[in-house]
């Protein structure tokens, strides 16, 4: 163990904070969709990978990035509607696991799709911002306007949540999904929009994502046990829970990263995971059971 | 007469298809039409089965019982991860079957395991260490300016087993040159940040750093060591990803020039005069029908690992076990090849073939193959290590103005 | 106004409502009364949508309800404050009316609503930004009332208000329910304290193992020695 | 000695008060009505004792042992049966199999696989539910599930059975039957009862003493008959005869 | 016990198959005994899962338990030179360890639903990351193999690959074990407890459960089944990597085959096992050696039969969610007489 506290040391941990922004944002789709339709979408990271292959194609083909990232949001936002009509509606009241493990074969159907019409190559975009430096320590602009988005996504989104009719509805579904009707509410018209909104933030992320990783279709891998864990850390279906589990958890790898091996610095934030679970099942901020 | 039927085990889907395999599994392809153009071999042509492992290990136990026991393979070829050939080469020399390996490189395959019907022409993992910290050893006056021992290196690695077992070998070696290793750390090739690494590789100052990965990982590394500004004198990769120069061009443009590659040498690399007659042309045509079959500019070293270890095979062992040994069974395939003795230079890349006998530690691979280092210099492949066959000489460290110069 | 005639309904195989027929006239309070099980909760269920009807005919204002979604039935003009409240309990008191306002005809009055409800429940305007589920049980019955009335109603379906509360917030509410009528709201009350109830209602129709045994108003039901004995345990 | 005695009990959810420093005794055979306005903490007081929640403060004593904070497995086991305001029938099991489970689990290595099918099918006839092994749960109505809550509570053998609201949902016939049950239940296996129910008519007859529970506190004790002239009980519970 | 016509016609057949299939593929029955040794061998395991899937505890931890059997038999016999007939027990017993570790927290929280899927989900990570981790002993992620004993078969070693047969005879008695235990479960009071416990736990504590002790009882078998069948596919197939028997692949391979096959009848995860072996097996076979196809799509086309595979998942999850097995049964239980359900009216 080496942990020096050095400025590089400050450099990693501002480093992982700058990821948790882009975990944050990861969670924050899952957990509006757990909280609300009460559904796990284990395929989370594989409507990432398609909002990054749109983006990238849109943006192969002339059109402008930022466009292209709109256009990724829209299509992302569609295919999670499409995923919650097609698949999830008709197991809306069968077990939970098997809703957890439907959304599972479309994982495999979605890495397959992908293999298929685009190719197992790994692609990118080329685009490259610079960094800032600050007292020795560096940071990219392509991490910090991840962060930034991050951020102004999550307060959009609770704006929305808690300002705009339809996102009081979606809020109050996820209390008490029975009565909705007596409040003028359709039920499966806020399950279709939460399920877009979802589906928008994945393609939010894939839009940020674009700028830092290479696109393949098995990236989901990379983010997707991760995404679960802040999530069921957090306290599946809270919104701050992921947020505040997402800071927690990249510092873990962080910090470990940076007093360990980088290796070690997920086993160590896993294993955090482990104790505070047996601690608080429901997770840091899970209401309920 | 009868056709010979060859199982071509390779990844043509998952995450390995794009580190490799897919062009190796091409460049076999290649080397078959080419042979079976000419007539087969001693009158036999040439049959190639092929499987797709799926980047998974069960998957290529399936699919090799399969091609040996339902589809009666004459032998087995090719496969990509060493993770499938270390489990493969047991159980197809358990079975007195015979399986001639292609790409995958780790010496585990082979240390100690006394096998009797598994081959390797291609290099083994260790010769990994022995090419990059030679190298480095070599130019470390004339270039570095420094003595071998006050030069700090840093290994990074993935964890699979390709990168551990590369890395190994570089920390092994290295040592023996006296250098020192300030830093060594490994990673999961699917890791989602690597900054942490990166700012010791900071606090750690090496002037080089030897790298092991597959593609995700590698531009992820190399992307967030220029965003914090990591500087070092040079750059040694080992094969797999960094083997996908094109891929990591359109990526990154020139802040790939000049990386240092350690690998089998694609054959189009090499100067086709310091080779046996003939084997220019060989390349010429691999390459030819490389480009036209993808439409790629560049031809990584899988493909000719792929081919020229089909050609070893069809060209020099499947005719002497004919002729010589009556039959193209396990057993006269394996007394076939332990009768090969190809000198160096007599293949299209470089390396002669002569195997290991058994009773020794490394009974099957071949004691001839090499690695070299190649760079890349302004959108061309070089090889630059060893002198022996180099054409060109290295530029390091890494010239002013570069994005990771120091 | 309301009309039914006739409704069957039931969960699953189990059928909990057997023929009702019965109305409410504009402007009238009329209670539904009955034991535990008896099937009131269903029939308000029916009425709002909750549950449909297996069979029989149901209209609001001549409108027929049974081909209504249960999302719309809302805007015809029937409000429905369900058993145990259900108020959201992690939205504040203010989102909470808010999403009494999402029928697209209300949320252009709400500002004008709002400030309704408020002034005739001043104590909700105090707990505005508090949680709904850490409001008394009196305050709670309030904020599910005013939940209704945001939707601009005609009619009001209160399945009992008085469950679970303090006696002195009984008392309370059930002036609430006088102050809602004195408004100019019609309002179907189902309730089991039938003692409190038939003093505030006009008709009353009294509910068993889902069938309707009586029809009369309130006054006269009081004076039957039966439902004492029955539904007041004296 | 009393069969059980709770004393000072209290359970707090949150700020809320549920039950509040609450003491009576059950004494062996007797029929004890508990009774409060909804909310009142006399189901939250059944929990307590059947060990689904753990008391905040108080004690239980069951045959003088300190039972409080036992886990539910373990009271049942010590010999209290419980039924549930809202029955809980496992209704991936068919009527017989929810009873004889119960007769089996329900004492500690008591019963014998053979002896708890006869056990249930003793209780299910005793209750009035058919006894046919195909007969299943789903879609059984109010009453027959209450009658059910009752048979799983009776097959484990209990020496009290805690009965909440098991009039809840029947009509006035059953009503009476189902008390003659209760009456029954306690004379012939001479089962103490502690019982819970808003029907004051039929209640009132049945048992020998009342408890009346007001925002989780005793505020009466005593023969029915005094509680129904005691002013407080009227006032938060009973009524008074001029409000009407 | 009642022998059933299901297993006086099955037995023999099971029995004779290696004859079977040396007759209808003289030559290449190799190959389709090693087919058929593997879908056994996963029978087993699957059929060790569904002793707590049907339960409702839908693990994916049991990736772990495979991976342990396997490694510690395997480990124990190459470094202390352990038979496994005395390797496997102990393996089986770490296992059984970590389960009730893991298990006795989870039940006693009342952990359930998406919670206890995802918190083992991390336990297979968790012994995944070990096994990679502890590189030194067990290969990494390279894997690592058991040491020969001589070569062929040899009984001491518990190496038994050589002969196909004699392999098939070895997983067929581990299959019927697993068969029996299921059994006894099934018929055992401690099943109806857990379907009450699944229904509802407090209700089931209530009539005098211990539901966290039967919870962990039947968890411990199932581990311990699992950990057997892990060890012995080590021993079959003579090679363990992280991702072939650990890790998280295999945990959900486990739970798709048996929610396939179905979860709440005894075969149903061997019908899950031969169903998920056989598709994935026909179909990347076909795929790779259709001409059309591959002219059609390119080498694209290797990525089909996951496709078909995901969608086929999907499919049988939204309308055969009782599996193929449950849903057969079902139907023939519809179309023979009908069990006469209780008459209502006594039930009102
Ligand atoms: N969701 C349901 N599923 C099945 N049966 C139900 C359901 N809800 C109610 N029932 C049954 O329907 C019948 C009527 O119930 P309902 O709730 O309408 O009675 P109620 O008169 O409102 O009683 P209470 O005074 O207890 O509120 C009862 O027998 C009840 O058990
Ligand atoms: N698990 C719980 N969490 C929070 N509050 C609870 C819980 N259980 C009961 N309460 C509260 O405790 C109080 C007493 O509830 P309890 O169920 O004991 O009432 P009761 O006397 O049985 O009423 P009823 O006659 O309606 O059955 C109520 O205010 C109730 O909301
Ligand atoms: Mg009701
Ligand atoms: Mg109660």
């Amino acid at each position: 163990m080496d942990c020096q506290l050095d400025i590089f040391f400050l450099e990693a941990v501002l480093n992982g904070l700058l990821l948790a922004g882009l975990l944050a944002l990861l969670a924050l789709g899952l957990n509006l969709i757990f909280g609300v339709i009460d559904v796990v979408w284990i395929c989370y990271a594989e409507l990432v990978m398609i909002g990054m292959y749109g983006i990238y194609y849109a943006h192969k083909g002339g059109v402008p990035l930022l466009l292209a990232a709109l256009f990724g949001i829209l299509l992302v936002a569609l295919a999670g509607a499409v995923l919650h009509q097609v698949v999830i509606r008709p197991v809306l009241d069968s077990a939970p696991i098997n809703q957890l493990l439907v959304t599972g074969g479309v994982l495999f159907f979605l890495q397959a799709a992908a293999t298929m019409a685009f190719g197992v190559d790994f692609r990118n975009l080329g685009i490259r911002f610079g960094s800032i430096t600050l007292a020795d320590m560096s940071f990219s602009y392509s991490r910090i306007i991840t962060f930034g988005v991050a951020l102004a996504a999550m307060l959009v989104l609770w704006l929305f949540l808690s300002r705009t009719y339809v996102g009081i509805a979606i809020r109050a579904i996820a209390q008490d999904r029975q009565i909705m009707p007596l409040m003028g509410v359709d039920q499966r018209r806020i399950y279709l929009i939460t399920s877009a909104i979802g589906g928008g933030l994945a393609g939010l992320a894939a839009a940020l994502m674009v700028l830092q990783y290479d696109i393949y279709p098995q990236i989901g891998l990379q983010f997707g046990p991760l995404i679960f864990m802040i999530c069921v850390l957090g306290g599946l279906g809270s919104l701050i829970g992921g947020f505040v589990a997402a800071f927690i958890i990249s510092e873990f790898i962080a910090i470990g990263g940076s007093c360990f091996a980088t290796e070690w610095g997920y086993a160590i934030a896993f294993l955090f995971f482990m104790v505070v679970i047996f601690i608080r099942p429901q997770g840091l901020f899970g209401g309920r059971s | 007469a009868q056709d010979f039927k060859i199982g071509n085990i390779y990844d043509q889907t998952g995450p390995f298809a794009a580190g490799g395999s897919k062009a190796a599994s091409i460049g076999a392809k290649i080397a078959i039409d080419m042979i079976n153009e000419r007539g087969g071999v001693e009158g036999h042509k040439i049959i190639a089965i092929n499987a797709d492992a799926q980047s998974k290990v069960d998957v290529a136990i399936n699919e090799a019982e399969r091609l040996l026991n339902e589809q009666k393979v004459d032998l087995i070829m090719g496969v990509y991860s060493s993770a499938q050939c270390v489990p493969l080469a047991a159980k197809v020399d358990a079975a007195k079957k015979f399986f001639w390996v292609n790409v995958c490189v780790s010496s585990a395959v082979f240390k100690n395991k006394n096998l009797q019907y598994v081959f390797r022409a291609n290099i083994h993992s260790d010769q990994y260490g022995e090419a990059s910290c030679s190298f480095i050893n070599e130019w470390a006056k004339s270039k570095f300016g420094k003595d071998p021992k006050d030069l700090k290196i840093a290994i990074i690695y993935e964890d699979g087993p390709y990168g551990v077992g590369v890395a190994q070998a570089n920390e092994a070696r290295c040592k023996e040159f006296g250098m020192q290793i300030v830093h060594k750390e490994s990673y999961s090739a699917t890791a989602s940040d690597l900054s942490a690494m990166v700012s010791k590789l900071r606090r750690a100052q090496p002037d080089i750093i030897l790298h092991t990965g597959y593609n995700p990982d590698i531009t992820l590394f190399l992307r967030q060591a220029k965003e914090a500004g990591l500087k070092f004198q040079a750059l040694i990769g080992h094969g797999a990803g960094y083997s996908q120069i094109d891929k990591l061009y359109e990526t990154f443009k020139d802040d790939v020039n000049y990386l240092l590659d350690v690998d089998p040498v694609p054959a189009q690399l090499l100067d086709a005069k310091k080779l046996a007659p003939g084997l220019g042309d060989l390349t010429a045509e691999m390459v030819k029908r490389y480009k036209a079959e993808t439409g790629a500019n560049e031809v990584p070293p899988h493909t000719s690992m792929g081919f020229n270890q089909t050609w070893i095979f069809l060209t020099d062992v499947l005719p002497r076990a004919i002729k010589k040994y009556g039959g193209y069974d396990p057993e006269a395939l394996r007394k076939a090849a332990l009768d090969t003795d190809i000198p160096i230079g007599g293949t299209i890349q470089g390396y002669g073939v002569k195997f290991f006998p058994p009773g020794t530690p490394m009974a099957g691979q071949n004691e001839r193959s090499i690695a070299v280092v190649m760079q890349f210099v302004d959108g061309k492949t070089k090889v630059v290590w060893p002198s022996a066959i180099s054409t060109a000489e290295p530029i390091v460290p890494l010239p002013k103005g570069h994005a990771y110069a120091k | 106004m309301l009309e039914l005639s006739d409704i069957d309904a039931g969960y699953g195989g189990f059928q909990a409502l057997f023929g009702i027929s019965m109305s409410v006239q504009p402007g009238e309070v009329v209670a539904v009364i009955g034991s535990n099980g008896a099937g009131k909760t269903t029939l308000l269920r029916v009425i709002s949508g909750l549950l449909p009807a297996s069979s029989g005919a149901m209209s609001m204002e001549g409108v027929s309800l049974r081909q209504t979604p249960p999302h719309r039935i809302i805007e015809t003009g029937i409000a429905h404050v369900p058993e145990g409240r259900r108020l959201f309990p992690r939205l504040s008191v203010e989102s909470n009316l808010k999403i009494g306002a999402f029928i697209p005809a209300a949320r252009k009055k709400f500002e004008e609503r709002l400030a309704f409800v408020y002034e005739l429940f001043p104590r909700l305007k105090e707990r505005r930004a508090q949680l709904a589920g850490t409001l008394s049980g009196g305050e709670q019955q309030m904020c599910a009332i005013a939940r209704a009335l945001m939707s601009g109603p005609k009619l009001v379906l209160l399945d009992e208000p008085s469950m679970g509360l303090a006696p002195v917030i009984v008392a309370q509410v059930f002036d609430l329910v006088r102050r809602i009528r004195r408004e100019g709201y019609t309002v179907l009350i189902v309730e089991q304290n039938v003692r409190q109830v038939l003093k505030i209602a006009d008709r009353a129709y009294l509910l068993e193992v889902g069938r309707i045994k009586a029809s009369e108003p309130a006054a006269e039901l009081v004076a039957s020695d039966e439902i004492r004995k029955a539904y007041m345990g004296i | 000695m009393p069969l059980l005695n709770v004393s000072g009990l209290s359970k707090r959810f949150g700020a809320l008060r549920a039950v509040n420093n609450v003491s009576f005794a059950v004494e062996e055979g007797e029929i004890l009505g508990l009774i409060g306005p909804n909310g009142s903490g006399k189901s939250t007081t059944f929990n307590c004792i059947a060990g689904l929640y753990t008391p905040s403060g108080g004690s239980i004593l069951f045959e003088g042992a300190e039972i409080a904070g036992l886990p539910a497995n373990r009271v049942c086991h010590k010999g209290i049966g419980r039924t549930f305001q809202i029955p809980r029938p496992f209704r991936n099991l068919t009527l017989l199999e929810n009873v004889a489970l119960s007769a089996y689990f329900g004492q500690d290595r008591g019963a014998t696989r053979a002896n708890c099918w006869r056990f249930a099918e003793e209780a299910l006839a005793l209750v009035g539910l058919p006894t046919d092994a195909r007969a299943v749960t789903d879609g059984l109505g109010a009453a027959a599930l209450k009658k059910l809550e009752l048979a799983r509570a009776l097959a484990t053998q209990p020496r009290v059975l805690l009965a909440d609201e098991s009039l809840n949902g029947l009509d006035h016939s059953e009503m009476e039957q189902a008390a003659d049950m209760l009456n029954r239940i306690r004379r012939e296996k001479g089962i103490t009862i502690v019982w819970v129910e808003h029907i004051m008519g039929v209640l009132m007859r049945v048992v020998d003493r009342v408890v009346v529970l007001d925002h989780g506190e005793v505020i009466f004790a005593g023969p029915p008959k005094d509680a129904q002239a005691n002013a407080r009980v009227v006032e938060v519970y009973l009524g008074t005869e001029t409000d009407a | 016990m009642r022998v059933s016509r299901t297993a006086l016609i099955g037995l023999p057949i099971l029995i004779a198959l290696p004859l079977i299939v040396h007759l209808l593929f003289g030559g290449s029955e190799k190959y389709y005994l090693h087919l058929l040794i593997q879908i056994l061998i996963w029978s087993f395991i699957y059929t060790g899962w569904s002793l707590m899937g049907r339960f409702g505890l839908t693990s994916l931890g049991h990736g772990a338990f495979t991976g342990i059997g396997a490694y510690a038999t395997v480990l124990l016999w190459n470094y202390a030179g352990l038979t496994p007939w005395l390797g496997v027990p102990v393996a089986m017993v770490i296992a059984v360890v970590v389960a009730l570790l893991v298990g006795y927290p989870c039940f006693h929280m009342r952990i359930t639903g998406h919670y206890f899927a995802l918190l083992t989900l991390a336990l297979t990570e968790f012994i995944r990351l070990c096994i990679v981790g502890l590189r030194d002993y067990t290969g990494g992620s390279l894997g690592t193999q058991p040491r020969r004993y001589g070569d062929g078969v040899s009984l001491y070693a518990m190496q038994f690959e050589p002969d196909r047969v004699l392999s098939y005879y070895i997983v067929l008695t581990l299959w019927l074990v697993g068969l029996y235990i299921w059994w006894r479960v099934d018929r055992s009071m401690d099943r109806f407890a857990l379907d009450a416990a699944s229904q509802d736990e407090e209700a089931a504590a209530s009539v005098g459960i211990n539901v966290t002790r039967e919870k962990l009882k039947v968890t411990a078998i199932s581990a311990a089944m699992c950990a057997l069948g892990g060890a012995i596919y080590g021993q079959y197939q003579m090679y363990i990597g992280p991702d072939t028997i650990a890790g998280l692949s295999v945990s959900l391979n486990i739970v798709f085959a048996c929610i396939a096959g179905g979860l709440w009848v005894m075969l149903g995860p061997t019908v899950g096992a031969v169903f998920t072996q056989v598709l994935s097996e026909v179909l990347r076979v076909s795929m790779q050696s259709s001409v059309t196809l591959q002219a059609l799509f390119g080498s694209a086309v290797l990525a089909l039969d996951t496709l078909i595979y995901g969608l086929l998942l999907i499919l049988f999850i939204i309308y055969m969610p009782k599996g193929i097995l449950g849903a057969l049964l079902e139907k023939r239980e519809k179309t023979s007489s009908a069990p006469t359900p209780p008459s209502r009216a006594v039930l009102r």
